[in-house]
């Protein structure tokens, strides 16, 4: 079979990006995954039908997104680890069972493999859910989204993803798209490897009201003033995750630089090659990694040691919001996208630096 | 000398708060049975229950077990997963003809079909209680609603809907029965379809189903005496009660 | 036959008078009486007819009859 | 170093295969690699391609714009990618099927790739024979490396199918060292 | 019946909020409704069960809200004005189906009775579906939001909105909430008024191929680089939308204010209460009625002049996203907010501008 | 003398761009069934096809009447809505059975019962095609699939389901047939089949449905011959052919 | 002028239709009204409440939050809503229902509605007696208007339940009439 | 018997065989030759036994046949 993971010396394997996250779940004590087919995602739930099991694991082919997302509900709510994928449309779907996750604090791991849209698109790569992902369905509440822009990454964030679900009963959303889903590249596994949250006790959990009262995981609260104390309780929590778990990358950051590219995932990577081939200018990249919490903070501070801001992505400018956001002067802010599956070349990107700069790269 | 020994008083699996249903309604009715037959199993500390969107969706006030609240319609999907996480334990989705036949359709149907081994306990009361009485797939022909002001017609709406009938094709279902509860012998009976929706599941035989056509005075409005009347002629005329299927 | 009688749990009860009905030696009646929730609810007359049937709490959807069995026992 | 390779073709014709082929030997070659392949619609006689990169160092993007090999195995391939040819890519083309050539730029090598699989009887090897035909061109690796993947991928399905395509690689990179000086 | 209309004299009518989008929809020329029971919103399909055969009209009570809005799909790619109505996790529900109306070009209208989240939440009025309205589901495609403050505009803004979904082929949203569903309030009605587009030509509507080809409703773009062509006519689409139908009210803002507030919906009309009673400072508001398109522009011009913006939601920070973009000082913004169905008081509106500006309205 | 008269040709309701799907794919037989049908039933200018999501989406560009797309599952929503607005037009959905048993199970259940006059084609090639072959819940017991790497066991995901059987309770549906395209004298029977949905509609009956075996030859890694033989012996084993409802 | 009015108490006890009464009669005399019902838990016997606003000017916010009226049916109502009552408050109590008065601030008035209701053997009425009481000590409606609204409503349905509000309603006013001189 | 002949539209043709299987007169034969899309094409030998039986059209799932009846008529 193509595309087959080929296992390479000292635990390094050549490895698909819908494969990756497979094993990042196992490793990371997942045991329950749910999945409806959809390109360019299929490689997980075919992948799965056959590793799940081989781990001891609940694999359920969903006959739905719905299906899929109040399975992850049930399990996580159950208190396992658990774990659903899907691509744009499909996500769009479960954006009601995601709001329930959230306000019932049932934590789980969706994976987002994107493609074009809107309506049924194609099957290209795409970052055009980041609004979906970022600025979720109805309800005041985020769920953590993290971008990975390489296998290694699909692998080590899908780890975390499970981490940081447990660590704070929050819906993780690991958004990334076809081109990652389906490229393959050398990583490093870290099998069996201990997650830090991994043997937390889920008090919460629905296991039978052994030695206890009954206990409830739920999201209606009807009572005057309940629902808002609760969601109280939520946005502190927000606040203390993004307090403690932004993470970026800065690359080719030095202080004299003219330029920032801010791009995440697939883009970002490109932009790296950008700024590899952009001798003549002084360009670094930020790349946030947690989508939601956004290092808007970071960015502001960057924004002001450099002329341009470049924000690249393949959309319309949607992370462009939070971007504009976090930059104090909008003159500074350049905006090249490419939307409906097309990828913006390193060449094209390049181009448009140099022609908003003047040539000068700034 | 006479001594009082007290023979029946409200179970142990139900807490202290009061049913805030309406007065005679069927839920109230099924989630005292409910709770009758997890005391005599002896399963509180095992039994993990999924309510319903729904005027049941408070179940979980009332029950003093495990309760999971779950999306509209969605509601034997995470029962079904938690189910797989904890095939030990006793558990059932409740959910009512809004939740179960209307939007949840597809989802009780797979879950069915995957049989599932977990129980349903499916209370009919042909309307959407909750949001104040509009028709449901359940609601009789002729039946008035507050979206069927002149009475729910087959040309538009098609006719009612019968879920066990619908499900009784399926391999994967082990035990369909419909009851009513408008009478101590009635309701004894539904408590028996009941125990053995649970008894099937503890025994692994798998996917279980017992539609209860309940009373819903406030939407029909009627009194308690005239909805159990209501049931008893003309419910029950169009949705049989009985055992339809039982495989061991 | 036995002997019984029973115990309305007041504040439970909404009055749905269902069990008035199940009595076959009419022990139920409907008082004049609202309980905390503004319910009219029942009484238990005591005539001494109650069998402790349990036929009234069965029918009772509120779980808000009591069914208490006199039971003769030998002085000892 | 750094070699950013396109292979394009029609569903069937083995381009997938051809490209995972040569990722496989530049890992054997402890290279960094990416394989990005087309999905989606190739089963269906549509078109196919896919992406390899085989790099020294950390690789950027694994979405090739401007690719230092073309290996094209069709007219609809040559089409779609003739104006990604620059001047310093080797462009090496199947003849067989491809009978316009509109290719201006780069080195042009055409082979007839089909045609020599027809003539050992085995029309699905044209993709070994274009690979033949690359490590004949492309010195960074050596046949015999490439032939060393292939035996441990393909000798567990049948030795005969791989004896088939040891064939067909030796006559693709014999027929480029024949017809070819330059090189 | 409780909140049934009243007839007043001149044409006046004393009005519920969820009847006076029936009878706008019915005006409009709007012969095809689907809904499923959500409260707040129940009163929507209930009166339409009644009005809409009347009108000679279909009425389906769809079994779903998947059910409904892809019934007004088909009824809008058919060439009917169509219409749903929902609340807050049923408008979840919809978000694949509005982004394929999005990118089928489909027009249709979408009542949205915000409630609170997330989750199953509660029945009391909200916003905090703000952002599922304005950053919307998978691809990159924008509904135009509409957002109702009063009965009469409860009535206008759903005339509008079938103007605008036909002018522009595009799904319109009316965001409102509970309050504005339930509320009472007198408003004139415009009986069988013309609406500017209900007689525009639809050729491309799916009416059988009579004497031509057959045509398409699509959103599948598969060949290279089609979705991308696609995606670029629907952005010139939206630039056009721009910069024809933002709409919004300026309130008692004169040339010497102080302080600013954005509010939208039942929050701008309690702010304008507040403007009201806080006689002892200089307030203006400004109340974005288009909340896509989003009136950046001015807001931005209007923040030059005052030394604070505050913005005020029934969410913890929505729109203050949108606003954030447009105030080039992030220094001026405050924001207040309820949740949770949390209705904001005049009084702790006040004071909460009092407390930011030391007392004296700045 | 010799004349040459052309008494078949590829109908006017087709357009000139050739089909695309796999070699021996079913869907390319029943599309030209349909527009042999369109053709001599002269419904040409008034037939409204919703295409799914699955293989056939492509039948926008096949057929040369009206065509809508729908989100996967939602075809038959999609058909009502259209039916609704043009009741004199002929509208059908066609549907695989991903589309049709698993994502839009609730979706068209609801028409069925709604008794919407509409015609369903539907199309069982027991797995998703488009997506690459996975396991469907009308996969056979032991088909391999992408996603059943040791064949479908009933323990985990059922059995197969019978869309016709299921529907054959509903009493808004009029006319339930399964056909196979297997020979020259099943694709006739096919296509009577396909002609009494459309004359159904026509005449007002109501909604009206035909299931058809369809080879998958690319998913079932079988050359035509072989998928045309499969269905034969084994999925028409399970999914018996013949007409199940038929009420004027 | 700008009246706000907020009505509580339990479902069954007519609060929204009292509500909507005043809201009729606020528009009989060319008012701007809103009216704006707690909505779906009541029927269950849940607590219940409504908020009135009747102006000469365009109005603010619909939704109370320092009433100038406080119709208060039981003791939950109360309890819910005597943080609401400041100095210009008009608190009229269902004494019937209501036996600890922890209000302190506002005009506050006492009436036992129900029993007068159940004095004339119409329960439902309470809410009636509680419209009367209100006429009584507002002025800026006069009661024959209210009588007015009531009889356009009441008389479709049955002649004899408008005879039995109307009696409701004067029992009400004149409650007032006699036991509070400072009106 | 009628006699006839069968035309292939060969670009539609996908090469499924299906057509040779059905004509029991062998009048069409597998060919070597591909198509444009690649696929090896059957050909039609007309060996005079060709009845326009149609058998093959309504076989072939890409309406690539088209059926021609040889129509003897008096010359006039
Ligand atoms: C997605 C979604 N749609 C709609 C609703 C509103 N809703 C709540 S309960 C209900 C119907 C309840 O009817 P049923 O299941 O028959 O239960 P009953 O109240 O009659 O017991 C509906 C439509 C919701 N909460 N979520
Ligand atoms: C919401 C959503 N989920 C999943 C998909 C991916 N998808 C496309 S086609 C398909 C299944 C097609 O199977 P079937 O309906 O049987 O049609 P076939 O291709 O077999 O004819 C799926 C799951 C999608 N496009 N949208
Ligand atoms: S509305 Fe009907 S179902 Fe709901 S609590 Fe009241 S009687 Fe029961
Ligand atoms: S137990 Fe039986 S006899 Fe006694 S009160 Fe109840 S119904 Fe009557
Ligand atoms: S049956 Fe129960 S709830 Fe009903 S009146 Fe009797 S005691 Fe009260
Ligand atoms: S994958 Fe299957 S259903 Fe799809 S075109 Fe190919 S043969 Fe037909
Ligand atoms: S028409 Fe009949 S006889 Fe002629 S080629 Fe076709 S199958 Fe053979
Ligand atoms: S049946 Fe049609 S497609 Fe198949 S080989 Fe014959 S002519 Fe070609
Ligand atoms: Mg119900
Ligand atoms: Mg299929």
């Amino acid at each position: 079979m193509l595309g087959k993971t080929i296992k390479m010396p000292q635990e390094t394997v050549f490895i698909k990006g819908n494969h990756a996250i497979v094993e990042a779940a196992i490793d990371a004590g997942c045991r329950f995954y749910a999945g409806y087919p959809i390109t360019p995602q299929n490689e997980i739930p075919e992948y799965m039908s056959k590793r799940m099991p081989e781990a001891g694991g609940t694999f359920i082919q969903a006959e739905s997104e719905l299906i899929s997302i109040n399975l992850v509900f049930g399990a996580g709510a159950a208190g396992a680890r658990a774990m659903t994928t899907s691509s744009s449309p499909g996500i769009s779907l479960m954006q009601e069972g995601i709001s329930y996750m959230a306000g019932c604090e049932v934590p789980g791991v969706i994976v987002n493999i994107q493609r074009g849209g809107p309506g049924l698109g194609n099957i290209a790569p795409s970052q055009s859910d980041y609004y979906q992902a970022v600025k979720p369905g109805h309800g005041d509440f985020h769920s953590i989204v993290l971008a990975p822009h390489n296998i290694q990454e699909m692998y080590d964030y899908t780890v975390k993803a499970f981490d940081l679900a447990d660590k704070y009963r929050i819906p993780v959303i690991v958004l990334s798209d076809g081109l990652l889903g389906q490229l393959m590249e050398n990583i490093t596994l870290k099998k069996d490897q201990e997650t830090e949250y991994l043997d937390m006790p889920k008090d919460w959990a629905l296991t039978g009201a052994k030695g206890r009262d009954g206990q409830r995981i739920l999201s209606l609260l009807m009572r005057p003033g309940a629902l808002e104390k609760h969601n109280e309780h939520l946005r502190e929590k927000h606040r203390t995750i993004c307090d403690n778990e932004i993470q970026y990358e800065c690359f080719s950051i030095d202080d004299d630089i003219d330029c920032l590219i801010v791009a995440f995932g697939t883009v970002a990577r490109i932009s790296k090659g950008v700024i590899n081939i952009a001798k003549d200018m002084r360009i670094g990249l930020f790349r946030p990694i947690t989508l939601w919490p956004f290092p808007y903070m970071k960015i502001n501070e960057l924004s002001k040691r450099v002329k341009k801001v470049f924000v690249f992505e393949m959309n319309y400018g949607q992370m462009l919001d939070d971007v504009k956001i976090a930059v104090e002067n909008s003159d500074k802010i350049e905006f090249y996208g490419r939307t409906g599956g097309g990828i913006p070349t390193q060449e094209e990107l390049y181009q448009f630096i140099k022609a908003r700069t003047k040539g000068r790269g700034y | 000398m006479v001594i009082e020994k007290i023979i029946y008083k409200k179970p142990e699996s139900l807490t202290d708060c009061n049913f805030t249903y309406c007065s005679g309604c069927g839920h109230s009715t099924v989630h005292k049975l409910i709770a009758e037959l997890v005391d005599e199993l002896g399963i509180r500390e095992k039994t993990i229950a999924v309510a319903p969107v729904g005027c049941a969706v408070f179940a979980y006030d009332f029950w003093n077990f495990d309760v999971s609240e779950a999306p509209h319609g969605r509601t034997p999907v995470v029962a079904t997963a938690i189910k797989r996480i904890h095939p030990d334990n006793v558990v059932f989705s409740y959910q009512g003809d809004g939740d179960l036949v209307s939007i949840g359709l597809a989802e009780i149907m797979h879950t069915a079909n995957r049989g599932e081994n977990i129980s349903v306990i499916f209370i009919n009361n042909t309307n959407y209680g909750m949001t104040g009485g509009q028709m449901a797939p359940t609601t009789l022909l002729n039946q008035v609603t507050t979206t069927s002001p002149m009475g729910r017609n087959s040309k538009n709406y098609g006719y009612p809907i019968k879920m066990i009938e619908l499900l009784v094709s399926l391999q994967g279902v082990k035990y369909l029965e419909r009851v009513k509860i408008t009478s101590p012998a009635s309701i004894l009976k539904a408590k028996k379809a009941i125990k053995k929706a649970f008894l099937n599941q503890i025994n692994g035989t798998g996917f279980s189903m017992v539609e209860v056509l309940s009373a819903c005075p406030e939407s029909w409005k009627k009194t308690p005496r005239e909805a159990i009347k209501w049931i008893d002629e003309e419910v029950s005329a169009y949705y049989p009660v009985g055992k339809i299927k039982d495989i061991e | 036959m036995k002997k019984g009688k029973i115990r309305i749990l007041v504040d439970r009860c909404k009055g749905c008078a269902l069990c008035i009905d199940e009595c076959r030696y009419k022990e139920i009646k409907m008082s004049k009486k609202l309980n905390n929730h503004g319910y009219n609810v029942p009484e238990f007359l005591g005539k001494g007819q109650c069998t402790a049937c349990k036929l009234c709490s069965i029918i009772c959807p509120e779980a808000a009859i009591e069914i208490i069995e006199l039971v003769e026992v030998e002085q000892c | 170093m750094e070699e950013r390779i396109i292979i394009a073709g029609s569903g069937g014709q083995g381009v997938q295969t051809l490209g995972f082929l040569l990722a496989e030997v530049g890992m054997s070659d402890k290279k960094r690699v990416t394989w990005l392949p087309s999905y989606g619609a190739e089963k269906r006689g549509g078109f196919s391609f896919c992406h390899v990169v085989i790099s020294d160092q950390e690789i950027y993007s694994p979405y090739i714009e401007s690719p230092d090999t073309l290996l094209l195995f069709d007219q609809r391939a040559l089409n779609t990618y003739k104006d990604y040819v620059l001047n310093h890519t080797l462009v090496i083309e199947n003849s067989s099927l491809i009978k316009e050539d509109t290719v201006v730029n780069g080195k042009k090598v055409s082979i007839p790739a089909t045609d020599i699989a027809n003539s050992i009887l085995f029309t699905q090897a044209a993709n070994t024979v274009m690979a033949g035909a690359y490590f004949a061109l492309k010195t960074i690796f050596h046949v015999e490396n490439a032939l060393k993947v292939m035996r441990a991928v393909l000798v567990k399905k049948s030795k005969q199918i791989f004896e088939k395509n040891e064939k067909a690689l030796y006559q693709g990179f014999n027929f480029i060292k024949e017809n070819y000086q330059y090189v």
